[in-house]
Parts: structure tokens; C-alpha cells; sequence
């Protein structure tokens, strides 16, 4: 909408000064983060802290995509709602408490769940996604749209007493660019979902709200980063991939925190034979618009049949 | 347990032990006994005479380790069921081999439940 | 004020269902939150986070203790309060926004500054305490005050980009029982504080937004269990000491999380000779009420002479 | 670096290396050309002929792998400066013998800042 800036008015040095004198952080970083659009999809445990810090340090365009409504027994973790926006909009609820943080970011409300029909128009705008919905089929669906649109993709997932967060996609390379110095996306590190039966949901299994908060947050400090120091800028020699990592977070409701809290580990870079990536795929745009591949099937519906 | 000379009919006594540990996170530990970290000797080599791999692992686990009857949401098929990571020393199985791994004296061998939540 | 709470009400089942259903917590979980006194120290960086999750969980009563009112360049990181709240008290602010989350705690105020006068009169009446505050000094005196009332202490801190976290005094135990068996005050650990000009607060040195967030919402996520699952309270030996770990937290902005962002630190036990808790220990309240010992002076005050 | 036999002044070429690994961590990084980790190999006595311990290695630190001049906010009176943890294989040093620790072949050294801000 607006063009590129590249100065600060003092209402944001004031706002943005203590994040500005960070070793490494500064105006160049700062300006970084004002031209950048990021892209929240799901406004629920992982999404309301998230966008708190995103809000906080000053992106320039935040989208919200979610198409629930509040309800009483979000609010012990999704702490950007309120008692009085129950029934409301998620996407309007967060923005307004959003927007009382922070005046200046310009806000997108996507009040609609994504899907495979709308999810590349939603995204294409964007430099940046984080993944903070609820089940696998709208996981993979994201992942493959941000391989296709080249975007690097934060994502975290929690439930009961754990927590997972991975940066994937990042730098992003187009699709069929395969070497292992090129970054993994979502079906390079998880292949094929869990059957159905075998998962379930927050709702159906609860979910501790410290615990997806921390991811959430972490997943806005991720992003953070990646936008002020350009992360997801491919480097010189085309490459620069990180050490991928996916951390994992436990926590033990009889222990305090303790060696094994937190976890990082080790995953490969993308994958030849990846579906989405690798050198063979035939994922498309217009494919997954038309419903190929079948997302819902892939991953079946979740089933309260088992709880774990 | 370690130099034990009791054999059991599937073991003869001269079947070389390894100490290892197993850990079970992302909610898998409920299907082992609430224990997220199991210290364990198996036998260096299966009942071939072939190294200990994960893959005969995954089978230890199930018939020694394994109190919860819901198998299905550990195996399928006699592989590790989709949605379960397996990490090698901290690093993601297909860094190492994956089922093939010959296990050593000393690893860690992590299983993770894939999280969709949020 | 109230007695004790043996039922929840409908409008609370509904409220917290999504965590009593997490294995583990249930009803007398949830009805020991309730129960609970929990005090926050500071409604900054980590108070503001950590008070939302506390508050989220449907702990009972939540004092917050703050003399500082709201500015814009705290704004970044103090997710709790708004713009069209600057210039308030920063206690008053945060309890807004958090009546607005969950209106059926009981929040107290105590608009000013925790000293050397008031901390006993402060921590006397709650259960569990929340150390959110920005300066060396506050933190001994807190923490010694908790030694002398027997109260478990949630620590946490950060600057620039690194966070640390450490629960101490957890189950409490009287001053002067020593034995490795008995958790470590805040003085165990951390014997002296850094010489002055060594040090800076976040308001010299700067702060990510989602370091101190990330942290806070640990602080409120150790206090949520200590509370729900009795790890306060002394085991049939009477110790119950779990391993004493300081988790620390790099953020490296040049790089997307790996394999050394989080790390757990072994801490001892109990000291003998600690100043506070230990066998020949002449900390009482009535010396701290009366200036004894001086913190201002043991800590001198923070100048902005280094940036380290 | 490992096997040298280009002595320096104070070091005999026969004098054995250890390496080990340096973690520098809350701040103190910034002292330490802004590196997280340093791999050093070290001698394993000091001129004395004493083993090298984490007294020597702090001085050897100050000497060799500190760029940064502000040394007094790494050192003071020649111990590590109050406020600054140090950790060996992520266990306080109190727990280890501090300054006197023994340095092994493979340790790794976490010296981290304490931190007070909120
Ligand atoms: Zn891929
Ligand atoms: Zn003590």
C-alpha cells in the first residue's frame, strides 16, 4: 500500500528505542521490520502471544487470518481476547487489543479459516509466515503454499504439556532447487502425518497456557530476527542454510524446570525426494486451488478416539 | 542386569548387553509408564546374530518396555507409525539410516509425537 | 479474605476446562489455583507476560506490586498495557487488561516500589512470588525476604538477548537447615552481585521484546505447576528438593534457533555458609526493616558507565 | 595447532595441548570478539608445571583470546569477577572445586553474566 520507508518518525524512535539499541538491532533493522509484512494464521494460543511481540516491535503490516469466534474456555491461553469480545470475531478481538498495544502497524483481517481454495492469495502478499493453527491438514497446506510462493515459514505446535518450534523454508529457494545446502520446509522434516485417530486437538486433549504461550512468543522472536537481520535472504553464494533445528519443549507438571525442559534437534536440510520440494515434485498453485492434493484425506479428520 | 548368566529361552548367555538410554517425549511418554527417560541394556545383537538396530529396537521396546496395550499408536505395520520422529544422538534418524542404524554403547535414542496444536 | 474453595463453579469449569483436562491437573489441581496467593513483583517485561498467564490459569488472588507508570518506549516488550494508558500507574494498567482476560481473581495493588519496609508486609500473605524486577538490589531483598517467610520464589531476568530463569527456595525450608537435600536461595547461587558499572538495566542496555516475553511466560508456567501440583510443599522427608537448574536463553540474532539457544545449568543445593539461608545466618526481618543489611550499598547502583 | 613444535618463549615444544571448548554466554560474548564458542587447545600445565586449572585457564583467556581491553569486566584481582557464573560441563563450578578444578581433555568451560534486568 504504502511505499518504502526510510526514516523514523519520533513518535517510533520513542517507541522502538529500547529494541533499538540492541547490539545488532538499530535503525536499519528497525526500518527492516516497518517494511515488513507478516502473516499470522489462527489467533488462538500460539497466535495471540505472537502477534503481541510482532505488534510490540513494530511490523509494518500484520495479517491475521482466523475464522472462529471467542469463546470462554479460549481465554486461560489465548491472552490477546477478553471477556467482553466473547462471541466476537477472533480476528477482530485480537486486532483490537492489537491495536490499544500498538497504534501504528497497519492490520489485515482474514475472518475466515484458510484453505486450499484462498490460502495463495491470502500468503502472496507477505515475507513472512507463522503457523499457529491446530491440526495437520492446514499445516501441510501452508508449508506447500510457502514453498510454491517462496516464504520462510515459523512454525510451533502445542499440546497438553508440550511445545515444538522449527523454522522452515528459510532462506526460501524455489521448488525443485535440491542440495542439502538449500533449508528443509514442513513435509521434508514431518513426511506423512500421524493416522487419524492418533491426534487430537487442544480442545479434546487441553493444553497448558504457559506452554503454548512460550512457543508463541518464541515463534515472534524467530520472526523478529529473521525480518531485522534478513535471514530469509538467500546469501551470497545462494545458499545460507542454518543448522535446521526443531526445539522441543516438555513440560513435567511434577518437576520444576530441569535438564530435559527443553530439547534441540538436529534436522536434515530439504529433501530430493520431498513432495513439495524436491526435484520431482509436481505440487503446483493451480494444483492445490483445484484440490490436488486432497489435504483432508492426506491427513484425515482428527478423532478424539485415542488421547494422545 | 548387566553380566546376568540367567538366560531366557530366546537368549543364550553369552548375549553381549549395551546400555542405552530411550527417551519418550511429545506425549509418547504416557504410552511407557509416564517415564520420559527408560536407562536400558538390551542385547548387542538380535536373535540372527545380527547388530542391534533400530528397527529391532523398535520390536524390544514393544515386547519389554511397552506397558500400554494401544501398540497402534506406537507401530504400524512393524515400523515406527507416522507422525512419531526418531532422533539418533539428538540428530533426525535420516541423518543416520534410519531403521538400519546400528545401535551403540551409550546412545540416546529420543521417539517424538509430531504436535498439530495451537 | 474467603475461605477456602472446595467447588468450582459452572462459569469456571467452563473457563479452565481446556486445562483440567490435561493429564496430570483435573479438579484438585484447579481447585488448589484457585486456592492460591500468587505476588508479582515488577509489571514490566516479565511481570506483564507472566500476569496473564497466572491470571489465565484462574489462580485465586494476584497481587502485583509496581511504583512506575506506563511509558511508550515500554510499550515493545510490556504487552500488558496500552498506549492510551501511558502515563498511568503501571499496576493499575496491567490490572486492567487483565480484569478484562479474567474478571474472577481477586488483584490487589500495591502501587509502589518494593524496599526494605514494606517487603515483608507485602510477601507475607502470599504462597508463591514472582521476582520480575530490573535490579540486583530488589532481587536480594526479595529473595532473602522469602528465605525468612518461607516462600517458594519464581526468578527470571534479561537483557539485550539473553534470558535466564531459575526457581529457588522450592519447597522452602527454615534459615539455617543445611543440608545439600534442601533447595538453594537466590544468595546460593548468585554469592555477590556484579561490581557497579558492570551492569545496565533494560532501559540503558535495550531488550527484545520476545526474550523478555519468552521468560516471563516460563516464570508464570514454573509458579502454575509449583502451585497446581504441591511442589512447594515440603516431601515426607521433609526435603523433596528436585535438581536446582538455572535455564539460560541466547537469542542470536544472526541466526534462527539451534542447538545452543537454550541451555539447563546445574545448580547446587543449599549452601552452608550463605549469608541468607545458611547455618550461621543473622538475616532477620526486623534487620532488613531497620536497614540491615544494606542493599543499596552490597549492590552500589547501577551506572550506564559499560554497556555489558 | 595440535601437534606444533614451533615453541614460543614461555612454552616448550613438548609441553601437551588439550583442547576444549569455551562458551562465553549473557553478554560476555561481546567481550570475546562476539563468539559464543571458542575451541582452544590449551597447555595442559602452566609454567609451573602445574596441570592447568580454571584459575590458569582464566588467565590464559585474558592473555590469548580476549581482544576486547575492558578487562575488568571479565577479572578482578585476578579471579573472575563477581556477578560472572562459571560452569563446567553445564554444572556450577562450586559443585566441581572451582578455580581448582583440573581441567580434562574435552571440558567445556560456560563463563555466563548474570543478568538483573526485567
Ligand atoms: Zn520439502
Ligand atoms: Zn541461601
Amino acid at each position: 500500500q504504502n511505499g518504502v520507508r526510510d526514516s523514523l518518525a519520533p513518535e517510533e524512535f520513542d517507541r522502538y528505542s529500547r529494541q533499538m539499541i540492541v547490539p545488532g538491532m538499530g535503525k536499519d533493522s528497525q526500518l527492516r521490520l516497518l517494511n515488513s509484512h507478516v502473516l499470522i494464521i489462527g489467533a488462538g494460543g500460539l497466535g495471540c502471544p505472537a502477534a503481541q511481540y510482532i505488534t510490540g516491535a513494530g511490523v509494518g503490516t500484520i495479517g491475521i487470518v482466523d475464522g472462529d469466534v471467542v469463546e470462554t474456555s479460549n481465554l486461560h491461553r489465548q491472552v490477546g481476547h477478553a471477556t467482553s469480545r466473547v462471541g466476537m470475531l477472533k480476528v477482530e478481538s485480537l486486532i483490537t487489543h492489537l491495536r490499544a498495544l500498538n497504534p501504528l502497524p497497519n492490520y489485515v483481517a482474514y475472518p475466515f479459516p484458510i484453505s486450499p481454495e484462498n490460502a495463495a492469495e491470502v500468503i502472496r502478499g507477505y515475507d513472512l509466515v507463522l503457523d499457529c493453527t491446530d491440526n495437520p491438514a492446514t499445516r501441510y497446506l501452508i508449508s506447500d503454499i510457502c514453498v510454491l510462493l517462496c516464504k520462510p515459514l515459523v512454525s510451533a505446535a502445542s499440546v497438553q504439556k508440550s511445545g515444538q518450534l522449527i523454522v522452515l523454508n528459510c532462506p526460501p529457494a524455489p521448488q525443485g532447487l535440491v542440495d542439502n545446502k538449500y533449508a528443509p520446509c514442513y513435509r521434508c522434516c514431518f513426511r506423512k502425518p500421524p493416522p487419524a485417530g492418533s491426534m487430537v486437538s487442544c480442545g479434546e486433549a487441553g493444553i497448558m497456557g504457559p506452554v503454548v504461550g512460550t512457543m508463541g512468543v518464541m515463534q515472534a522472536g524467530e520472526a523478529i530476527k529473521i525480518l531485522a537481520s534478513g535471514l530469509h535472504l538467500p546469501g551470497s553464494e545462494g545458499g545460507n542454510l542454518r543448522e535446521p533445528t526443531l526445539l522441543i519443549y516438555t513440560y513435567e507438571l511434577e518437576n520444576t524446570i530441569g535438564p530435559f525442559s527443553f530439547r534441540a534437534l538436529k534436522m536434515g536440510g530439504r529433501k530430493k525426494n520431498c513432495f513439495a520440494c524436491g526435484e520431482n515434485s509436481t505440487l503446483t498453485l493451480e494444483g492445490i486451488k483445484g484440490g490436488d492434493p486432497n489435504y483432508e484425506q492426506f491427513c484425515s479428520l482428527p478423532s478424539a478416539k485415542h488421547t494422545l | 542386569m548387566g553380566d546376568t548368566t540367567a538366560s531366557t529361552p530366546t537368549m543364550t548367555a553369552e548375549v553381549e548387553m549395551i546400555p542405552i538410554t530411550v527417551d519418550f517425549s511429545g506425549g509418547l511418554e504416557m504410552l511407557f509408564s509416564n517415564q520420559r527417560r527408560h536407562s536400558l541394556e538390551i542385547p548387542a545383537t538380535d536373535k540372527d546374530g545380527k547388530p542391534c538396530n533400530i528397527a529391532s529396537l523398535i520390536g524390544y521396546l514393544c515386547e519389554n518396555t511397552m506397558k500400554d496395550p494401544r501398540r497402534e499408536l506406537f507401530v504400524l505395520d512393524d515400523h515406527i507409525r507416522p507422525g512419531i520422529l526418531v532422533l539418533i544422538n539428538d540428530a533426525d534418524w535420516e541423518l543416520e539410516g534410519e531403521e538400519a542404524y546400528e545401535i551403540q554403547r551409550g546412545d540416546n535414542i529420543l521417539f517424538v509425537s509430531t504436535l498439530h496444536g495451537g
